[in-house]
Order: C-alpha cells, then structure tokens, then sequence
C-alpha cells in the first residue's frame, strides 16, 4: 500500500501502510499509546478511518499485517481462506463491509448469510470492518450472527447464555474447590465448562483436579465439560497417561512469537486438537478445545510488530488469535479482556468496546464465542461497567460468560461476573442455560420450566455431598 | 457495618467457608446479590484500589531484610518515577532507574534475590522478609549475592540486577496485582542465566504465597529450589522445566 | 439525624445529617465535587454507602433533605405522601428496600407491586435506594416496572419504545423544521411527540410552528402529538388565543428556587395542566404535560442547598423533580441526561450511570419516563456511549427516547440519538412503536406486520408533501 | 473524503437539505447509518472537540472591535487559567481574575458590551465585531461603555463588569457552546441593573446569532434593542419581559 493522505478540519494526515492505517484508526486505548503505534488526536483517528474504509478487501489479500515468511499464524490464515466464501464480498470495500454487514442483519436469513460468509474473510479485514464499527453496530451484527458447538452441553444457541464456572483456590485445595463449584452449581452456573486455574505448574495437581471434577460429574450426573486450564503439553501429556481429560486447554495469541512465548506453536495445537478428540468423551459434539485470548498478550511478550518492524495494534493481533482459533474448532473460546490490567485497556470504557470488538470478531469468525467480563483493582473500571459490558453482550448473544463466587477470584487476583451476575444477565434478556445443563437443573428442581434457576436451601440441597465429600 | 444479614448466609456454609477465601454462599435478594453484599464488594474494592497505590515502606523491609543476616540490602528504583507511570509504562518498570547501587556489590554469587514491590506493597510488607529467609534457607549450599529490595518494579527488572551481578539464577520476589480478598499475595520468578531481552517463557513462577491461606513460605522455597536444581540439570529455566512436585505442597 | 460514623479499611468517616449521608454515597460526578458535597475517596463513599443503607425508611419522612418551610417542592412531595401504599415497606431500611425490590422483580405480578407501591415512596426514598443499587439493579427493576400514559398515542406500553422528533432549527424556519419532520416520520419516529424547541422567545413564533405541526398531523392523519417547548407561561396565554396546543411543556427542577429560575411554580403548573386538559384533544388518554429535567439544573441556578445550608447533591434534587411531576401526571417526562456538560456529568461513564439512575426513579415513582440519550462536545463522551446508554435503556424499559436527524441537532447545540439509533434499539431488543403509531405506518406501507421500520424512497413517499408544503 | 456514497442519499433530498443544516436523508445500511455517514460524524465530533478547546485571537478581535469606533477595548480574564478549569469550574468563569483592567474606565453609561469567547472562540472571531456594531447601531441613542473583551468567560462574568462600570444594561455576547455542524454561533444575554448575584431568570437571551444559517446580526441586534425598550418600560429584565417580535424575525 503506498503512502495514503487524508485530510480532516484542515490538517493532512499521512499513513504509511496497512499496519499503520488499521493502529491509527483504533479507537484509542492505552495499549497501543504503549506501543507507540495509536493516533494522536481524534481528528487522525477519524483521517485513518476514510482511509480504511476505503481499502478494498482484497488489500487484505495482498498485502500482510504481518509477514508470512515469518510468521505461522499469517500462513495459517493464508492455507485456510476460502476464496470461494470470500467471492460474495470480494468487490467490497471496508466499508461496503459494514454496509453489507448491517443490511443482512435485517434480513430473516442473517446467520445463514453470514455462516457462509465466514471462513472467506480473514482476521485482519474482520478487525478492520470492527474498527469502523460503533459500538451498536457490533452488537447488531454478532446479535444476528448463530454458531454453535457441542461436547456434552450445546453451546451457542440462540435464546441462551451458558457459563464458565471458574472455582481457583490459591493452593489448588480440593476442597475448597469443591465448594466454590457447589456454589457456582446450586446458581445454575457450569454449562460451558468448570473450568480451573491450577495455581501450581505441577502435572500431578492437574491430574487430581481433573479426577475431582470428573467424580463430581459422574456421581451427579451433571451434563458438563471440565477443564484443568494447564499448559497444553501438560494436559497431552495426561492424556497419554489415562487422565480424564474432557477439554484441552491453552491460552493463545496472534502472531508466531507470542505463542512461543506461551510455549506453543500451531502443530502443537493441532495436535493436541487431535489428542483430545481420540478420546471420544463429547455426547453432543465433538469440540473439545478451550481457548483463552486477550487484548495485549503480543505487546506483553515483545512479539507485536508487523511489516515493516511497526507495531500491529492490540486488537488486529487479538483478531489473529482467532484466525488461528478457526482451525482448532473449539467448544469455547473467550477473550479474558479486562485481565491483564490498565496498560492495554485503561478503563471501563476501554474495556468494554474492546469486550463487543472481541466478540463481534471471534462470532464473525464463526467461533462459539464468550468473554470473561472482567477487570483488575489497578484498572479505572468497577463493577457498573461490567453490567454495562455484560448487558451488551447478551445482547449480542455471547455463547458464555466467566463466573467466580461473588465475582472475586482469589487466586489470579482480579474481578470476573458473579454467579448472580449470570442469572441477572438471562433475567434481564430471557436467557437461559444450556438445554442439557437447564434439563438437568430442572430434574432436580434447581429449575423451573422456563430454566429459571430456583433459589436453593443448601443442607436441603441434592448436590450438598459434592463438598462434604470433596474434604476428605 | 450492618445493613441486616441476609436469612440464606446463616449456617450451612459455615463450614464450607473455612476452606477457601472464594465469597461462597452469599444468598440471593431475587437474582441479585443481597445488599450487603454489595456493599462488602464496594469497600473491598476501594480497599484494593488503595493497596495498589500504596508506597512500599522501603527502610521498614530493608531493616528486616538486613536482619535476615544475607548483608546489608542494596535499594533500587525502576525509571517509572511516580505510581501513575508504573501502572502505564510497564516497560520502565522492567529497566532500573540506575544500576549504580549495585556497583561496589561483589559479583559472580550463584543466586541473587530481588525483592520487588509489583502491584503489591503489602504483600512485600507482609511476607516479603519471611520469605526470603525461607528461599536463602532452602537454597543452603548455593552463594548468594547482596539481597537487593526495588521499588516500580516488574519481573523483568531482575535481568538487569542479574546480568549486572553477574549471577547463573536471580530470583525475583514480587508484589502480585491485589485482588478483592487477597491483597497480600507474593509470586516468585525464576530466571537462569539472566539478562535483559529474556522471555517470560524463559523462566518459572511459583504463586499465591500468602500463608496462612495461600502457599506457605517454605512449600515456596522448596519448589524454587527444585526448580533451581532443575534447570541445572536442563541447562534453562522455563516453558521446558516443569514443577514435579505435586498437591501434597499445597498442604 | 444524629452524626454517623463508620470505619472502613481502618479509617473511620463521619456523616452529619442526612444530606451529608445521601451526597457522598452518590457514585462520583463531577457536579457534586463541584458543589462541594462529594464523598473525597471511594473509602469515604462506601462507608456513606454503608450508613445510608442502615437507615430506616421513615427517616425520610421525618428527616427533610430540603425544609418544608423553605421550599414548595417539599411540602408537595409530603403531602401526596400515601401512607397506606409505604405500609408495605415501612419496616425496612434503605438496604432491604434494594432486596425487596430485586427480588419483586423475580415474581409474575412484579408490575403491579411496583405500581401499588409508588404512591408510597417519596423521591428522597428512591433517591437512596438507586444509590446503592448497581447499574444492573437500576435496569432490572426498571425493567420489570410498567407505567403507562396516553393521549394520541400510548406511551410506556411493554415491548414498545417511543421517540420524540426533535425537528429544531436555529431560526425556527418552518421549511427546515418540516424537512427534518419529514426525515423522522420516514424513519418511524414521533410517536412519543413531535416536539420543537423553539431558538426564539417570541409567542408568535411558537403559535406559527403550532399550528404547521397540527396541520400536518390533520392532514397526513398522523396519530400523534405535537408540542412547542416555550415557556410554560407562553403555552398558556396561546391555550387562551385558541392555538392548537396538545402538549403543555415546561423544564422543572428539584427545588423552589430552581424552578423559579425557571420562571415557574407549583400551582402555575398545576393550573398549566387544567388548561391543558380542558381542550380535550387526546383520543386515547388524557396526560398533557411534557417535562424536562436534568441533574444539575438546581445548582447551574445556585438553588442546591438543603437543610443546615448543606449543598444537596444533584440526584436526589433531580429526583425531587419527579416528586413534582408526579402531580401533573404528565404523558412524557425526560431527563436531558448529558446535556449541561461536563461541570456536572464529566464523562460518559458519569452519563450513563446518570441516566439510568435517572430513568430507574422516575419510573418506581410512578412516571412514564423516557431519556434524551445525549452529550455536548465539552463533555469526555461519544456516540459509543450512547449507544451503550440507550441499549440499556431499552433493556429496562424505557418509554421513550428523544431522536433528531444523525443525532446533530443544530440549535442546541448537542447530540442526541439519531432516527438510526432509533431503530437499532426497536431491531436489537424486538421492541415496536406506540400501537397506535405503528398502524398508522403500517397503513401507509412504511412498516410490517411486525412493526419494522421499512425503507422507502423519499421521491414515492406518500408523505413527501409535508416538506413541499412548508416551504411556501 | 471518499466511503461510497449510499444510493438512498442522491437526489431528492438535495431541495430539502437547503432549508436546514440539519443531517436529514443520511440513507440506511439495514437500519443503521451508513458508514460514510458514520465517519462524517466521527469527523465532525473530532472537529468540534477541538472547537471548545481553541483559544481566542485575543489581539485579533480586540483590533476589529477597536476599528468599530466604540473606544479601545478592556481586556479580561476570568479566574478559569486553564481550559480544563473552566470547563469543570463554571463558577471561576463567571467570576474576573481582575477588575484592575477597568478602573479607569468611564463609568455610568446606559450600556455595557462585552464579547467573550465562552464555549467557542470562533464564534467570538467569525461574528463577534460584526453582532457588535450592529447591536452598537441598533442601539443608537443610548450611551455605551467602552467595549470589554472576556476570555474564558460564562455569561454571568457581564454582571461584575456591570456593576464595575455603573451601566443599566449589560449586553453578553458569547460564543455558544458549538454543535456538530454549527460550531460558530453566538448568544446574547441582556441583564439590566447587572450586579453579582443575578440569576439567569432576570436575564433575556437571543440566540443562535450566526449568518447565513443562523440568525442575522441585524435581526438580533433588533431585539435586543427592542427587549431593552422593553425592560426600560417594566423596569426589569428576565422571565417576565418576552419578544414580542413573530417569525419575520427569522426571514
Ligand atoms: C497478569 C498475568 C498474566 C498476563 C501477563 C502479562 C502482563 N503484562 O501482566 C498474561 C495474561 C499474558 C499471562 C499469561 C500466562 N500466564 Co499468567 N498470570 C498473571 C497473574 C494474574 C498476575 C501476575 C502479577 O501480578 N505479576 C506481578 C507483576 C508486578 O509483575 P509484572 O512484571 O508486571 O508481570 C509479569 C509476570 O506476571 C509474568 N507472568 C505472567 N504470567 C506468567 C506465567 C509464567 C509461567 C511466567 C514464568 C511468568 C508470567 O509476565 C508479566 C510480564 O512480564 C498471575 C496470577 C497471580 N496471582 O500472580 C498469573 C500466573 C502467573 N500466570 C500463569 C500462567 C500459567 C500463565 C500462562 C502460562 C497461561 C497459559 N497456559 O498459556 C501464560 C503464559 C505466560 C508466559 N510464559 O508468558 C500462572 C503461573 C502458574 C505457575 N506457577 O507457573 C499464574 C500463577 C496464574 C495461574 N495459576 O494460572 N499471565
Ligand atoms: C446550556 C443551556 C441551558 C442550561 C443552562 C445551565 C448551564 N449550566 O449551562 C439549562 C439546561 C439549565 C437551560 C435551561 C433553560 N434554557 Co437554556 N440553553 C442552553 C444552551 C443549550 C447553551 C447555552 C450556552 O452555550 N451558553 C454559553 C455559555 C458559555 O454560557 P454560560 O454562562 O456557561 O451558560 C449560561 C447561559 O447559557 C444561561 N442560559 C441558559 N439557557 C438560558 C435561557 C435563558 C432564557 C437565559 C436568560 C439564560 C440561559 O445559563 C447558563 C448558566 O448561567 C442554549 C442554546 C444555545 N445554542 O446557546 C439554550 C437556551 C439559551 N435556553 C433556552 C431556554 C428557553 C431555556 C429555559 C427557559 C427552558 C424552559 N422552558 O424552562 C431554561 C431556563 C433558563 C433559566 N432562565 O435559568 C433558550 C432561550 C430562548 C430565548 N431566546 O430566550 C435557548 C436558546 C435554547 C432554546 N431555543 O430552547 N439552558
């Protein structure tokens, strides 16, 4: 791309390739001010917006955010882009995208046309249409948009809202993981996953973790998927020794070198992939991974420039986290996008647009996507901004939602939803569990017929022995 | 405080409470949290966003630091000047203001400890002397350089401290982020052959070391040990060096 | 009451009276550090939180923020006071009327418990309340409260949202006034009303756009509304002059003194609305005032101090102000949320909050309320945030929000909500127009069966009239 | 500026764009705006932005008002030094840094002009030497003060300077808070026996003063004169004292 020019209220604004047009017409966050790549004035931002959505899609093709001859995440969009997908908007510019985007949202057949559309677009034309989107725009589009995934539990569709319950304890104790999940379980929480942080990196905790978990299940009967979140050698690795392994876990971002920093690399993730499906543990599907991103893991890792040596902004490599996500099909999959802390996302407000950005992308992606709605204490953000982001995402029909007790994590040390947060969030919009998960809470008259979750006594509680038992 | 209690956080959870610091049980007004819930929520949040920003009473830690009989602690700030510049340019938390502290300092020791206030004064505060006492006792048979205690400072702030010691491990002791409980929580990192430009995958981290209800000072210093006798062996510290102790630590 | 104490993470804050407690539990806004009566840190603000939760509803009736003997409004709001509905909670304390509320709004009849209620709450009492509620609290009850009021069309109906056309223009020229009308019936809106802010004083010009509004509603058969924002004074002289006046309108405060900045006062209102009803224009109800009311009114006019010569803080005056509106039992009243600008609402995230505060009281005191979703450009907001704002709004029900051509409006000097924004919340949400208004469009062809909004070209408009006849 | 032109925007709204500034027929993408629509307003947003925070060509305009022949211009300042603080501090910009400015000034005469920049100082350079002479000939007859130049002014600032210069009235004209399209229009806020204190409901205001879309100089200068022969009469300004002019004001 050469060098583009674009003037606004009197002052001429140069931009100076791909990587520079799509850091400059972000709306601003302090991740890229750290980066040194985001505009410097409102009127530049606007300047490097006309200019965006004015590429034509095909740019996207031709020219690299970052270079493939380095990179394999930018060859792995590149193998996996369908032209033929791809050819409905091929004559489009950005713009026209977000036309095109916002008039099949009214039609009947939305998330038809845009399933299909899908595996044509690639991350970077899909973070470039979000960047000129309000934020309206990405509720209404992702709200029309359908995907769906299985295991044991359906995630994805349409009407409802599933969740990670997210049950840490600072020294892994069995028990007091047991009564966080019973907590998480009597609040109707748990149909995405139970899901736990290991706060040590020691396999033989990970493998205890995954034989409490899946106790709990068998025992109750629970439609459910568990999840040790430990490193995706640890969890091949049990696998191979019998452990009972339902979802493979592993945090991933958007270029080659930050997933080196995270200790992966994409055959390993196929392969895991594959690992894990041998297993054939899934009833309603066989997606059996879990992936975790967020908004400033590249910079955090020294592993964000693109062509040119420039720095990519934050959310063009989120995006290509999820481009790297398409190919390993997973059952969930979720930005963490207030996690790290203020330097990539300063505020609430921060927080939030890059919440529906995230989102919008992954969904647009065809990924069963949901957010870990969250922020931590040395963050501008509290916990109103959370019902802001969470009510915004119902809307726009998020697969699932983090949730810990009382919204406090008290081993990574920051703020997720709560357990209520959930049930506000389907009262709210009408949303309900998971049918498998709603099935089962409904069986034990935790729920009632239009999968409102009853409050519960628990000593009069069925599940009550999960956590007496889990002590011992 | 009051605000009335409500009727479903009585009794059974009582006992389910001792094990963890998770706010289990907190009963429900409809779906919602219960006022006083909420409200506990708001104080601990204002409590929590205050422990942030709360300076690390330095002579107070170098006292204890000094008497934990490894010598005389040397001081070090990052080039982050004010809390404000910390929290949005962690790249001058991870650079020392000045290496000069450290140049009359006697080098080549095997380990060098750093103790780091992070996102936490407190937890240093708390458990920042203990703990390095636990590590030196754990580390018996190695050489140890100066102790060195650094404020505004991240975890990569250790290479620099290491290359300029010239040791084979530093070991960077550091104020976790509070969270809404916790927020007195130390992490350790681990760092063989250190010196700036290394990778967060290039070392180890131990975690929660917060007794009584997180890891205790000596199930820490046993882990980094291992690790430190690992990575010997394995010529590095990091992605590839795993921790094969296991749940009977977290006892 | 006497001075309250409470400690939080060591520090013990004191609290002086009621005015003092209310004021620094208020979430931060720039408009009570303005006034001085701001709580200093978040510590100070939870302990107020803590102490104004504990305090027994009565209080308020025995305690006033503003004295009766200075002040109009107060003595108003005591004396519509309904001591048989406060019954049902006149045992609780302001923290388990947040309880009770939540959970109300979990059971079948919670419409009807809320409306059964109002008469019984002072606005000082909701004021509280909605201090300690989370945004999500704010939006659930709202939510799952119903308040209806009528008069061409009907407002407040469940699964509906209205719009005022705001078709203003800097010399009040007709043809650019009906130009803009024109735009806004194309997009389905005015339903709630069409209402023009006069740029002049003069009567003669409120006369004239009178009656250009009635006859294009006589003409085009449009059921709806039309009303002049002059001064409340002016309105009446032109009901005696035989103007066709639907809708009385005047700004009102939370204060004597602010309303007589205003130029108005309690019975000049109460008489306003007699002279209204006495033309009995509505078809299908009788509600004939239109209000408008903003925090930060009271202190912009210097009228903010309360008992002990304390300043008040700007949500509890602002809620004073629907206590008055209650009594003229008006069809439409709206907060101007972001209108001022920065001195009292600083940033989007202290507008959003505002308004659905705003909009949460107005409506459990019993008002069909609406919101003018909108920012100056001196304020630290965009149209993300009020695409935020209004998404919310609609979620808890709001009966109408206020719409001007691509949100500009170029008297005021503001945005407000685009005729766009409009019909992104009705696609979003599945909410319609007034039924009333909606057969109208559908009769005309300009919506479907499910009342959306339909495209039509302006050249074939049926209506395309309006704008070519104004001119002349 | 390019971003494809949506095809609902051609034609027959061009007509009807003529009678307002107003963003009418922007067209529809589904239900929402057009993206070039939607960059128009970002880019208007920005500009506007940028619009509250321009100084004022102080020298500029206190050299066009000096040519109008009223007499050498005050300069004044409010308490408001920076921007920042003027817009979270109303109150400082309704109060002056100094009176020191007019001490020697003539005092008594029937009116005082002052132009300040209020919200948008281009509005104050675009139109405010011109709003003043005309209002200066509207006025013709009565007595003026020598003009005074504000900065970082609110309106109520005229009722010191009112009261400093012994006048009746105090004419404000101001530049007004700017709008997306319209960021250059000015207010007049006419205060007779002006003196700290005075609340807005004893003021009158003419408004949106901003040729050619707005409001002509003469048109408003024909009404303030008219309001103060009005004021004269009912020996106060404000709520009470209406325009009685109609809407041929407005041609
Ligand atoms: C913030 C955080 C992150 C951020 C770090 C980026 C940032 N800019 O801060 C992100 C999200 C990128 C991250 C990623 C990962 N993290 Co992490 N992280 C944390 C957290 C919540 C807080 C750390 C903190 O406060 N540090 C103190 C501040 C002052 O230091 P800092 O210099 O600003 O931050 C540096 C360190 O935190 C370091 N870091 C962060 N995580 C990890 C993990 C490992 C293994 C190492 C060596 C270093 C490291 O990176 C930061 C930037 O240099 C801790 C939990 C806790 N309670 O501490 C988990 C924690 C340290 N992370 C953990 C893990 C497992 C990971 C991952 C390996 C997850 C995965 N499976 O892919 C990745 C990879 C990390 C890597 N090798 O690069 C584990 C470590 C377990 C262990 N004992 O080894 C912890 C304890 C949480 C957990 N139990 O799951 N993490
Ligand atoms: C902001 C504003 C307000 C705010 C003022 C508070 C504030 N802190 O700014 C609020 C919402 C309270 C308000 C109220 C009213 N306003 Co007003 N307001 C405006 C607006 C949008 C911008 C003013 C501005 O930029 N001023 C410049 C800044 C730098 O000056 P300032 O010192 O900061 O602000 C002072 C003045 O703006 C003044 N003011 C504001 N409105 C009015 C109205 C009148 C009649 C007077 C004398 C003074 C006045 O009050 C402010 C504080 O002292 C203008 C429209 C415009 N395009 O200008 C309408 C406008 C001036 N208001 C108008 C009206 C009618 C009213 C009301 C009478 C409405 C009603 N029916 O009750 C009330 C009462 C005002 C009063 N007597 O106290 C009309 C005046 C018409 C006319 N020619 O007389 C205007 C032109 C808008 C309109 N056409 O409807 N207003």
């Amino acid at each position: 791309m050469p060098i583009r020019k674009q003037s606004v209220a009197g002052t001429t604004y140069a931009f100076d390739g791909l990587v520079e047009v799509m850091a400059r017409a972000t709306p601003l966050r302090s991740g890229d001010q750290l980066a040194g790549c985001a505009a410097e004035t409102d009127a530049e931002r606007a300047a490097a917006a006309w200019v965006l959505a004015d590429l034509p899609l095909t740019t996207f093709l031709d020219e690299q955010v970052v270079p493939a001859e380095d990179d394999e995440v930018t060859r792995l969009i590149l193998d996996r882009h369908d032209a033929e997908a791809f050819a409905a908007v091929s004559h489009l510019t950005v713009g026209d995208l977000r036309d095109h985007l916002l008039e099949v949202a009214t039609t009947p057949d939305a998330a038809a046309t845009y399933a299909a559309l899908a595996p044509g677009l690639t991350p970077e034309m899909v973070a470039a249409v979000s960047k000129i989107m309000r934020n309206q725009d990405l509720v209404l589009v992702a709200g029309a948009a359908e995907v769906r995934a299985g295991f044991r539990t359906t995630i994805g569709l349409p009407g409802r809202i599933a969740t990670r319950l997210q049950p840490n304890h600072p020294t892994d104790d069995a028990a007091g993981i047991a009564a966080a999940t019973l907590d998480g379980l009597l609040m109707g929480c748990g149909d995405a996953v139970i899901g736990i942080n290991p706060a040590t990196d020691s396999p033989r905790t990970t493998s205890d973790l995954l034989r409490l978990l899946d106790d709990m299940r068998q025992r109750y009967e629970i439609p459910m998927q568990s999840c040790v979140l430990s490193h995706v050698t640890t969890t091949v690795d049990l696998i191979e020794q019998g452990a009972p392994v339902d979802l493979v876990f592993q945090s991933i971002a958007g270029t080659e070198g930050a997933n080196r920093g995270f200790g992966v690399t994409v055959p390993m993730l196929l392969e895991a992939n594959e690992a894990g499906r041998s297993l054939g543990r899934g009833t309603v599907g066989d997606n059996v991974f879990y992936l975790e991103t967020g908004q400033g893991s590249a910079l955090s890792a020294d592993a964000h420039l693109g062509t040119g040596g420039k720095p990519v902004d934050q959310q063009t490599l989120e995006t290509r986290a999820y481009g790297l996500a398409r190919a390993l099909e997973p059952l969930l999959i979720n930005t963490v996008v207030g996690f790290i802390g203020p330097e990539y996302l300063y505020d609430g407000k921060q927080i939030i647009r890059a919440g529906l950005e995230d989102h919008f992308c992954g969904k647009l992606l065809g990924l069963p996507m949901g957010v870990d709605v969250c922020y931590t204490n040395h963050a501008e953000a509290d916990s109103d901004d959370m019902d802001v982001l969470l009510t915004l995402l119902g809307v726009a029909g998020a697969a699932f939602v983090i949730a810990v007790p009382g919204a406090d994590d008290v081993m990574l040390g920051y703020q997720s939803l709560s357990f209520h947060d959930a049930l506000y969030v389907r009262q709210a919009l009408g949303l309900r569990p998971a049918p498998e998960f709603e099935a089962w809470l409904a069986g034990l008259g935790m729920a009632d017929a239009d999968g409102r979750v009853l409050a519960v006594d628990l000593a009069a509680s069925p599940l009550l022995g999960i956590a007496s038992g889990a002590g011992s | 405080m009051s605000a009335s209690e409500p009727a479903a956080t009585r009794d059974p959870w009582a006992a389910l409470r001792r094990t963890t610091q998770a706010r289990i049980g907190l009963g429900r007004a409809g779906n919602s949290l219960p006022t006083r819930r909420v409200l506990e929520f708001a104080t601990a949040h204002a409590a929590a966003r205050d422990a942030v920003h709360e300076p690390l009473d330095v002579d107070r830690v170098a006292a204890e630091v000094a008497d934990l009989g490894l010598g005389e602690p040397v001081l070090l700030t990052s080039r982050a000047e004010t809390r404000g510049d910390y929290l949005r340019r962690p790249d001058w938390g991870r650079r020392p203001g000045s290496l000069e502290p450290l140049e009359g300092v006697e080098k080549g020791a095997d380990v060098a400890l750093v103790l780091a206030d992070g996102l936490s004064s407190r937890a240093v505060t708390d458990h920042g002397a203990a703990l390095l006492g636990a590590l030196a006792e754990a580390l018996e048979g190695r050489s140890l350089a100066r102790p060195v205690v650094a404020t505004q400072a991240r975890v990569a702030l250790g290479d620099h401290v290491g290359e300029a010691l010239g040791v084979r491990f530093v070991l960077v002791v550091i104020g976790e982020r509070p969270g809404l409980s916790v927020a007195d929580s130390l992490g350790v990192y681990l760092t063989m052959h250190p010196r700036p430009g290394r990778a967060d995958s290039e070392r180890n981290c131990i975690s929660n070391v917060h007794p009584p209800d997180g890891l205790s000072y000596a199930a820490a210093a046993r882990v980094a040990a291992a690790l430190v006798v690992g990575a010997d062996e394995l010529g590095r510290s990091g992605v590839d060096l795993k921790d094969t102790s296991g749940s009977e630590l977290t006892a």
